[in-house]
């Protein structure tokens, strides 16, 4: 191992230095800038794929490897050194980061073939590629959260990448403002985080904060804090509840990066930051069972806006948000959750970023329509984009052997295990899980029949939809592929769990309340009637191309059940009052508050003056009522004086 | 048969006195016989070597004077190493003085009117304007007031006290009368200051006489002796008190505190503007001078031995301090007139000045020193300036021919002292201004300024005597003072002077209104120059007849330039490298005075 | 040992003059109002060469005894008032000067085109601008007390004329009188205060005619009454100055209707000396005293944070907009100060230096934007979707801004953590809950920086900017230093961290001992 | 007779005296009040002369006579130049200058 941990640096480094110059670089790098970009990302990835195959060669227990780089920030007894961690998590990251960003790069050479700001395009890609990779192998918290808002910053110049020059560019600027601030709300949890942290155990890195004898020393208080701060800053960056309302208009952005960073990684971060500081959480089981309700409710929440969503983009985010719910969930349950977190964070890696670029092609194909009211019968025109996210389908909704079957599955298991003292978290929790899989398969059916089943296709007939270029099918094809097999892979034999076992810990097996074939066929069976229904109601009967009115659910959902109004009223009207209030108070009373001196002075100022009368005789009144004056003044001082 | 034993005198403590006095005597006898075309060069020579002798005589003295004080004529002239620094300081001040008066600028005219006893739109007053008539006797004038100055900080006698008050003031009341413009304004400002200045003096030499009452002796160390000894009589306190309650308060009028100051702006203001600077100067340092003397000596002279007569004083010096520097500032702020603000800068001087001295003790001396010189120069080098910045008057006509004119077309009139019509003067002569941006940072105790290390000399005596809050009231007063003084700057600096002729030409309006302006300049026609009333008539005159008044800078012919000059490199100097001056006056607080 | 401060001090007044002599030269060879003279280029040499000198005093300075005050000399000065002049950094005042030194340059480049062709102007301004810097620099290095406060109150002169003389702004008259105003007050105030200390440290028997040594007062006991009246006097000063709410009214003002030059040197560096104050005067002077305000300083500092933070998103002014985000960062600074923790301490002296850079760095190029708006105007609402028009200048304002928001990977994210985390386990009471107070300001940061970049870059172009020319080279020069140091600092703190951590570790000790004179002696020992 | 008989005297002159200058509007009168202010003083000095015994206080009183007579001059020409311009003498006219 130690012989190639001299490229782990350069995983960060090739895409930085790719992104450095094609920012700086300028117009000279318009020609090949895009394929230096792809070329960035590939590297990595292989350097990923060589860190890999020696990690698999040595033996488990040595499997977690810091490298250190150099001493980051000391001072005040706080020592942090850039240093990267690989571990079998961190390196699962690399690689899904890595091969996924790859693939998506590529795509978008096609993709944004008309784009004349392609350059900027791919030093932003490459920036995110970057900052997800610090993010996931720093080796301490301040570290991890350089590349937490790295890729933050990415996603804001990614969303907002078509903030100019376009009719929608001012809605994608705040679009992306929106996502930054919300993340940042979120970082503020980290950033107590660490402060608790800092306070408690005297350091930030992981190999001192989460090892055992520093968690002994936490008591249960400071640790629940500290899980929840870490739990609020997930919930930022993973659009989980409540802090959920950016990631659908994040959709502003092109679908590469929605593809990449809104589904495949970035939004993953969060469940990755729970996963490493699982240690942490298990000292504190009210903050696990937090994130399981915050994970259980997200993925409801996600699931039922995804099902009124006529906007596959939108539908897409909707669904990611749910299945990082699903996550997070698993996140909650400690080690029997965490391995399962991690592989449906992959496989769902996989299949929605498959699913994402589909919708690309699919957009692509119909001149940037995202209505799926207006698509239909697409699958003769688009034959490839078909299967592959036919593909992608599948794998979501759980349908063995499909990836998403062996993920999910683990998860909703494991949700059925029961936590002694608290028997009815298993009920709920499974139950919440099963009822999510069924809303899944209906909306992703819906979505998959109103793009290309259908009796007649919806579109005007000067639209001609096309396959795109190579560059743009291929990427399918791979993630389709993956979409398909991966889980079978990994997941037959618990590979996969095994492989992670030395980062979170080996799980003595549970029994869950239910017998595992009960849940699994109970599983499956909501799965296919959540699709039979939604293949009646889209499938088999026509699809209006006006949106009915629908049931007042259905309104709420397309309204994203009104988080945003909620935010509206609940957040920002009042603080808007308060900044107003300051301002008015710092114009009006402290400002004028200062000025008044002057003006109190030049007053007394002018009352004096009138004394100046001009008459000789008042001045020599006042000379002689002044000596009166002062001798009585002396008299009365000195009589007091004399008095004591 | 008894033969004469002439007293022994030592002449050489009294030569600074005698060149100074003696050469205000000659001045008299040039007067009479020098021809005119020289006369006024003669006095002008004669009158600077007459100080700088002086000055010379002053130095060879120093250093026997802070080994051992001597008095001469029984005390009657008392050299303190204090005594004999204020003489020195008097003697510069009143060096740079006559330079500023001595200028005639390059409009060919003093400040003075050709015959100050003309009434003022007469006939014969144009004759004597016309025919270049010069009223050179303000030199020997000058001689004699700084004689008596610098008698009145030196002496032991509170009789020969109050005749070098006389001497010193009675040529002021003269001076004050000698305006060439703006007579009117002028000759009030000689008949209030005479009518209060008597006033003043009768107080303080009836408190002399109740002294006398006291003590039987008006030599201040016997005075504290007898004091020391304790009452003759009972009652005789009140004599006591009292009596040396008028002779502080006729000092305090010189000083110009509160509430003897209501002469002082509109004195300042009325009183040809070289002789104001000249007056504000060295009359404070002289007056500043003898009330430490007179309070120390009585107070801690021997020891304070009668803390109630030095509670008393200390009591009724921090009333006036504060009520000067209160009414010296606020007042100040709402000032329009460039005079009359720098007339209540130096009213709000004359309380941080009593600050320092209410701290009664003697290292008090040398920084009230200091702080008279600093002070001194900035106000000299101010009013210098102030004399420089003048109207200009342009008429569509040629008007009737008033002295040379200045380059440019139209008529140079008296100084704009209006603050608004210094607007844009930093652009019109740059130098002329940061000097007098100077001066008033130096007035508002900026560091790096001669004004900053006076006024912490000041608050530090102040807290060496235990007055902490009278010093943290000072600093406060000091922050309102800063903003008068601001004020006038930005007007200079940062503000564009007015250009279209209406609106300049009514503001010249408003300032004559203001300050009363009859100047005969303005209107030859005697008919208007009565009084404000007829002031409101004549700017009619102005406004028909479309005349429009600039504001120029008239150039210097050299020895107000100089003397500007040398009071802005001394005020930096003083304020960057203080330590050679203050060695020398620290000198001063060896001796109780 | 060479005198590097007295050095560095002297060369910006050297320069100063010849710019100021250079009138005659102009005057003799041609009318002063020809083109540009030699007043621009003299001064930027001038400003380089001090730049050099610099360079050799961090090669001077000893980083193993960063706390303790070098390159320095004492010099009797006034000995009649016990003033001496006595000049020595520690590392953070070396920083500081090193902050005065290097930004001079920039912002003269910057400054190059503003005053047009108007020699005489142009003349006084850089003559002002070198006369500035060199009070600056010999502040942060000053070691006597009287010195401190001569040339705290001395530097208010240039600045006054800075802002007065050469805003755009129509209010930069009131502005500069309120500037001068306040800061004189609280000048004076301190004034009073520094009387007291001079008696009260006589009367501990110093020698008077060298009363006013920092080292020396430090090592006396003051009484308690006397200790807390002087701490207020010097920090009501400092407060004013760094600036905190409620004495922050000047700023906005200044900030709006100074040049973004003299916005630079005034809010990036000068105001420093307040926190700098607080940080070298008020502790090692009086730290029981310290200790007993800690809780309220650290409530108002908390307030500043979100206060300055608050008015920034109201604010409709670009530049008034910088100056409130800087009343949120002193803020910051204060907070880590007064929370008394090495981590703290040291988070604050080292924001010092990055809010110099990158505030610097937002109100240059901010400068730039307004410089090619066809009225100058200053309203944010006047621009838009420049960002496809000027790319580079919408990349660097954006640089600058996320260096404003603290971004991570940039050093002023280093200097906030540690102020946030070393707050948090500060010791005076209820430090915790208010750094967590103080948190929110990082989202109230993200929004004022991005509703900004967003309003003035993002969507159409307004009418009238279409053409707008990009950031050419000289500006480009101007910024690329800035954000160039604050993502090294960024990555490698370190360089920094190695000047302020041993200042930092001491000054905690100062407060942290139960006996004030037992640390002051020590302290007062190891010069 | 006792003493403070002709130091109340003298008081009571001096007040007069003062009163005078506080009241009277015609300069010559109130310059003549001052006179009376001095009168009084001399009169003082006499009086304690004589308690004290020793010849000081009357030296004094000539020397306060001899001032006051260079008062006069000096006060009645200012006076009289006023009066020729304004044509009158009344203190109360002369207030061009006041604020």
């Amino acid at each position: 191992m130690n012989d190639v941990i001299g490229l782990a640096p350069w995983l960060i480094g090739i895409p930085l230095i790719g992104a450095a110059i094609l920012l700086l670089g300028g117009k000279a790098t318009d020609r090949w800038g895009h394929w230096l970009g792809v070329a960035a990302s590939a590297a990595s990835g292989v350097i990923g794929f060589i860190l890999m195959f020696r990690m698999i060669g040595t033996p488990a227990e040595e499997r977690s490897v810091d490298h250190h780089l150099w001493t980051w920030l000391s001072a005040g007894g706080l020592d942090v050194d850039l240093g990267l961690r690989l571990d079998p998590l961190s390196l699962v990251f690399v690689m899904l980061v890595t091969f996924v960003g790859t693939l998506i790069h590529v795509y978008s050479v096609a993709y944004m073939d008309h784009d004349p700001h392609r350059r900027r395009f791919f030093a932003y890609l490459n920036l995110f590629v970057a900052a997800m990779l610090t993010l996931v192998l720093a080796d301490s918290y301040l570290l991890l959260f350089v590349g937490w808002e790295g890729v933050g910053l990415a996603s804001y110049l990614l969303i907002g990448f078509w903030d100019t020059g376009r009719p929608s560019a001012r809605e994608n600027a705040v679009a992306a403002k929106k996502a930054f601030v919300m993340n940042r709300i979120g970082d503020m949890g980290l950033i107590a985080a660490m402060a608790l942290l800092f306070a408690g155990t005297g350091a930030l890195d992981f190999a001192t904060t989460l090892s055992d004898d520093t968690l002994g020393s936490l008591s249960e208080g400071t640790a629940t804090a500290i899980g929840l701060c870490l739990l609020l800053a997930a919930c930022g960056k993973s659009a989980q509840f409540p802090l959920q309302a950016w990631l659908g208009d994040a959709m502003a952005g092109p679908t590469p990066v929605s593809a990449l960073i809104h589904a495949a990684t970035m939004v993953t971060a969060g469940v990755y930051l729970m996963v490493r500081s699982g240690p942490i959480l298990e000292a504190a089981p009210t903050a696990q069972l937090v994130v399981v309700i915050v994970g259980a409710v997200t993925l409801l929440f996600g699931a039922v806006v995804g099902t009124a969503k006529d906007d596959i983009k939108k539908a897409l985010a909707a669904s990611t948000m749910s299945q990082i719910g699903y996550m997070m969930l698993a996140a909650g349950l400690g080690p029997a959750g965490y391995a399962f977190a991690i592989f449906h964070l992959l496989t769902h890696g996989f299949f929605k970023a498959g699913l994402f670029l589909g919708a690309g092609s699919v957009m692509h194909a119909m001149g940037d329509q995202t209505d799926m009211r207006r698509f239909g019968g697409l699958s003769r025109f688009l034959p490839i984009t078909w299967i592959t996210m036919g593909l992608g389908w599948l794998a979501i909704l759980g349908i063995p052997p499909f990836s998403g079957f062996w993920s999910k599955d683990g998860i909703i298991e494991a949700a059925f295990i029961p936590v002694e003292g608290q028997p009815w978290r298993a009920w709920v929790f499974g139950t919440v899980a099963v009822l999510g899989a069924g809303i899944t398969a209906f909306y992703m059916t819906r979505l998959f029949f109103m793009t290309f089943g259908g009796r007649r296709p919806r579109w005007t007939e000067n639209q001609h939809p096309h396959e795109g270029s190579p560059l743009m099918w291929w990427p399918l094809v791979f993630l389709g592929v993956g979409s398909a097999a991966l889980g079978l892979v990994l997941g037959v034999g618990g590979t996969f769990v095994t492989w992670l076992e030395p980062v979170v810990g080996h799980a003595e097996h549970h029994e869950p309340v239910l017998p595992v074939p009960v849940i699994i066929t109970s599983t499956l069976v909501v799965v296919v009637l959540g699709a039979l229904l939604a293949f009646r109601m889209y499938a088999m009967s026509l699809v209006p191309e006006e949106a009915p009115r629908g049931s007042f659910l259905t309104r709420a959902a397309r309204r994203d059940l009104y988080q945003d109004a909620a935010n509206e009223t609940l957040v920002l009207k009042p603080a808007h009052g308060v900044a107003r209030l300051l301002q008015v108070g710092d114009r009006d009373v402290v400002d004028r508050g200062w000025s008044l001196l002057p003006q109190v002075l030049s007053w007394f100022g002018a009352v004096f003056r009138k004394a100046q009368s001009g008459y000789v005789r008042s001045y020599a009144a006042g000379m002689a009522g002044g000596v009166l004056v002062i001798a009585v003044v002396a008299w009365l001082v000195v009589g007091l004086g004399g008095a004591q | 048969m008894t033969e004469f034993v002439a007293p022994e005198i030592d002449w050489l403590a009294l030569a600074p006195l005698i060149v100074v006095l003696g050469a205000g005597v000659v001045g008299v006898l040039i007067e009479a016989f020098v021809p005119e075309k020289v006369r006024r060069t003669t006095q002008i020579v004669l009158a600077l070597a007459a100080l700088a002798g002086a000055f010379a005589f002053i130095a060879v003295l120093w250093p026997q004077i802070v080994v051992q004080p001597v008095q001469v004529v029984g005390g009657s002239l008392t050299l303190t190493p204090f005594a004999l620094g204020a003489q020195g300081i008097i003697a510069v001040l009143a060096f740079l003085g006559v330079l500023v008066v001595a200028d005639r600028t390059t409009t060919g005219q003093d400040a003075f009117a050709p015959a100050a006893s003309a009434v003022p739109g007469t006939p014969y007053e144009d004759l004597a304007r016309r025919s270049g008539l010069e009223q050179t006797e303000i030199y020997p004038l000058l001689l004699f007031a700084v004689g008596g100055m610098m008698l009145f900080a030196s002496t032991d006698d509170l009789i020969v006290m109050f005749i070098a008050l006389e001497v010193l003031s009675l040529p002021l009341y003269v001076l004050c009368a000698t305006a060439r413009r703006r007579r009117l304004l002028s000759q009030e400002a000689a008949a209030k200051y005479f009518l209060l200045g008597a006033f003043a003096s009768a107080l303080f030499i009836f408190g002399v006489a109740l002294i006398y009452g006291f003590a039987g002796t008006v030599r201040l160390l016997e005075i504290a002796q007898r004091v020391q000894q304790g009452l003759p009589l009972e009652g005789m306190s009140v004599l006591l008190v009292s009596g040396v309650l008028l002779v502080v308060v006729g000092l305090l009028f010189k000083v110009g505190a509160v509430p003897f100051h209501a002469w002082t702006p509109d004195v300042y203001t009325g009183a040809p503007t070289p002789i104001t600077g000249f007056m504000a100067a060295c009359t404070k340092v002289a007056a500043v001078a003898a009330l430490v003397e007179v309070l120390y000596r009585i107070s801690i002279g021997v020891g304070g031995v009668s803390p109630d007569i030095m509670r008393q004083l200390q009591i009724v010096i921090v009333v006036v301090a504060i009520l000067t520097m209160v009414v010296g500032t606020v007042v100040g702020m709402v000032q329009t007139d460039v005079k009359r603000l720098l007339a209540y800068s130096s009213i709000a001087h004359a309380g941080f000045l009593l600050v320092g001295i209410a701290g009664f003790n003697a290292p008090v001396q040398s920084s009230t020193l200091f702080y008279l010189l600093a002070y001194g120069l900035a106000t000299i080098g101010a009013f210098a300036v102030v004399t420089l910045v003048r109207e200009r008057r342009i008429t569509s006509g040629t008007g009737e021919d008033n002295g040379p004119v200045g380059e440019g077309e139209g008529v140079v009139l008296g100084e704009a002292t209006e603050i608004a019509q210094w607007a844009g003067l930093g652009r019109k002569a740059p130098w002329l201004t940061a000097a007098f941006a100077l001066f008033l940072l130096s007035m508002a105790g900026i560091p790096l300024t001669a004004g900053f290390i006076a006024k912490f000399g000041a608050f530090t005596g102040a807290t060496t005597g235990g007055l902490w809050w009278l010093a943290v009231l000072g600093v406060l007063a000091s922050v309102v003072a800063v903003a008068f003084y601001v004020r006038v700057l930005v007007v200079m600096v940062f503000q564009k002077a007015p250009d279209e002729p209406e609106s300049t030409g009514t503001e010249a309006v408003e300032a004559g209104l203001s300050t009363g302006s009859t100047s005969e300049d303005a209107v030859p026609t005697s008919g208007g120059a009565v009084s404000a009333g007829a002031a409101a008539t004549l700017t009619k005159v102005r406004v028909t007849s479309a005349q429009r008044i600039v504001v120029t800078v008239v150039r210097s012919r050299g020895p107000a330039a100089v003397a500007i000059a040398v009071c802005a490199i001394a005020t930096v100097i003083l304020g960057v490298f203080p330590s050679p001056v203050l060695g020398l006056v620290e000198q001063a607080s060896k001796f109780v005075p | 040992m060479f005198p590097w401060l007295t050095v560095l001090i002297a060369w910006p007044l050297v320069g100063a003059a010849v710019v100021g002599l250079s009138a005659l030269v102009r005057s003799r060879t041609g009318p002063a109002s020809a083109g540009t003279g030699l007043a621009r280029p003299l001064a930027l040499l001038f400003s380089l060469v001090e730049v050099a000198l610099l360079v050799g005093a961090f090669v001077a300075f000893d980083t193993g005894a960063a706390a303790e005050h070098q390159l320095g000399a004492v010099h009797p000065w006034i000995p009649q008032i016990g003033a001496s002049y006595a000049v020595g950094v520690d590392g953070v005042g070396l920083l500081l000067v090193a902050l005065s030194v290097l930004l001079v340059p920039l912002v003269l480049l910057a400054a190059w085109k503003e005053q047009g062709r108007d020699e005489v102007r142009l003349r006084k301004f850089v003559g002002l601008v070198l006369l500035l810097q060199a009070f600056m620099v010999a502040v942060f290095a000053a070691r006597d007390v009287f010195l401190f406060y001569v040339l705290f109150e001395a530097m208010l002169i240039p600045a006054y004329f800075l802002i007065g003389g050469f805003g755009q702004g129509a209010g930069r008259r009131k502005a500069a009188v309120k500037f001068l105003m306040f800061s004189l007050g609280g000048g004076l105030i301190m004034l009073a205060a520094v009387i007291a200390l001079y008696f009260l440290g006589i009367g501990a028997g110093i020698d008077p005619s060298r009363a006013f040594l920092v080292d020396e007062l430090a090592a006396i006991d003051l009484g308690t009454t006397a200790e807390r009246l002087m701490f207020v006097g010097f920090f009501i000063a400092f407060a004013i100055k760094a600036p905190m709410v409620p004495v922050h009214s000047w700023l906005p003002d200044v900030a709006g209707n100074a040049t973004p030059g003299t916005s630079t040197l005034l809010i990036c560096v000068l105001d420093k000396v307040g926190t700098f104050g607080m940080l070298t005067l008020c502790l090692p002077l009086f730290p029981e005293a310290s200790r007993w305000a800690a809780p309220l300083v650290i409530v108002l500092a908390v307030i500043s944070v979100l206060y300055g933070a608050i008015m920034a998103i109201m604010q409709t002014d670009l530049l008034r907009l910088v100056g409130w985000t800087s009343v949120s960062h002193f803020g910051f600074i204060i907070l880590g100060i007064f929370t008394f923790t090495p981590l703290g301490t040291a988070g604050s002296s080292f924001m010092m230096l990055n809010h110099g850079l990158a505030t610097g760095a937002l109100f240059l190029v901010a400068g730039f934007l307004i410089s090619r708006h066809p009225e100058k105007s200053q309203k944010i609402s006047d621009y838009s979707g420049l960002r496809s028009v000027t790319p580079v200048l919408a990349g660097t304002f954006l640089v600058a801004g996320l260096a404003t928001l603290s971004l991570p990977g940039l050093a002023t994210f280093v200097s906030e953590i540690m102020v946030l985390i070393g707050a948090f386990g500060g010791s005076p009471a209820g430090s915790a809950g208010w750094a967590i107070a103080a948190i929110p300001g990082v989202v109230l940061a993200a929004i004022y920086v991005l509703l900004t970049y967003q309003k003035i870059f993002t969507g159409a172009p307004a009418a009238g900017l279409e053409g707008l020319p990009d950031l050419h080279v000289r500006e480009r020069v101007v910024a690329a230093p800035l954000v160039a140091g604050l993502l090294v600092l960024g990555l490698v703190p370190g360089l920094a961290l190695t000047y302020v951590n041993a200042p930092a570790e001491q000054s905690v000790a100062l407060t942290t001992v139960d006996e004030p004179a037992d640390a002051a002696t020590e302290m007062g020992s190891d010069k | 007779m006792d003493i403070t008989n002709y130091v109340v005297l003298a008081a009571v002159l001096f007040a007069i005296g003062a009163t005078t200058v506080l009241l009277r509007r015609n300069a010559i009168v109130v310059f003549m009040g001052v006179e009376l202010m001095l009168n009084a003083t001399n009169l003082a000095f006499v009086t304690f002369a004589r308690m004290h015994g020793d010849l000081t206080g009357q030296v004094l009183a000539f020397f306060v006579m001899v001032v006051a007579a260079a008062e006069v001059v000096v006060g009645l020409a200012i006076i009289v130049t006023i009066f020729r311009t304004r044509r009158s003498a009344s203190v109360d006219d002369v207030n061009l200058l006041r604020g």
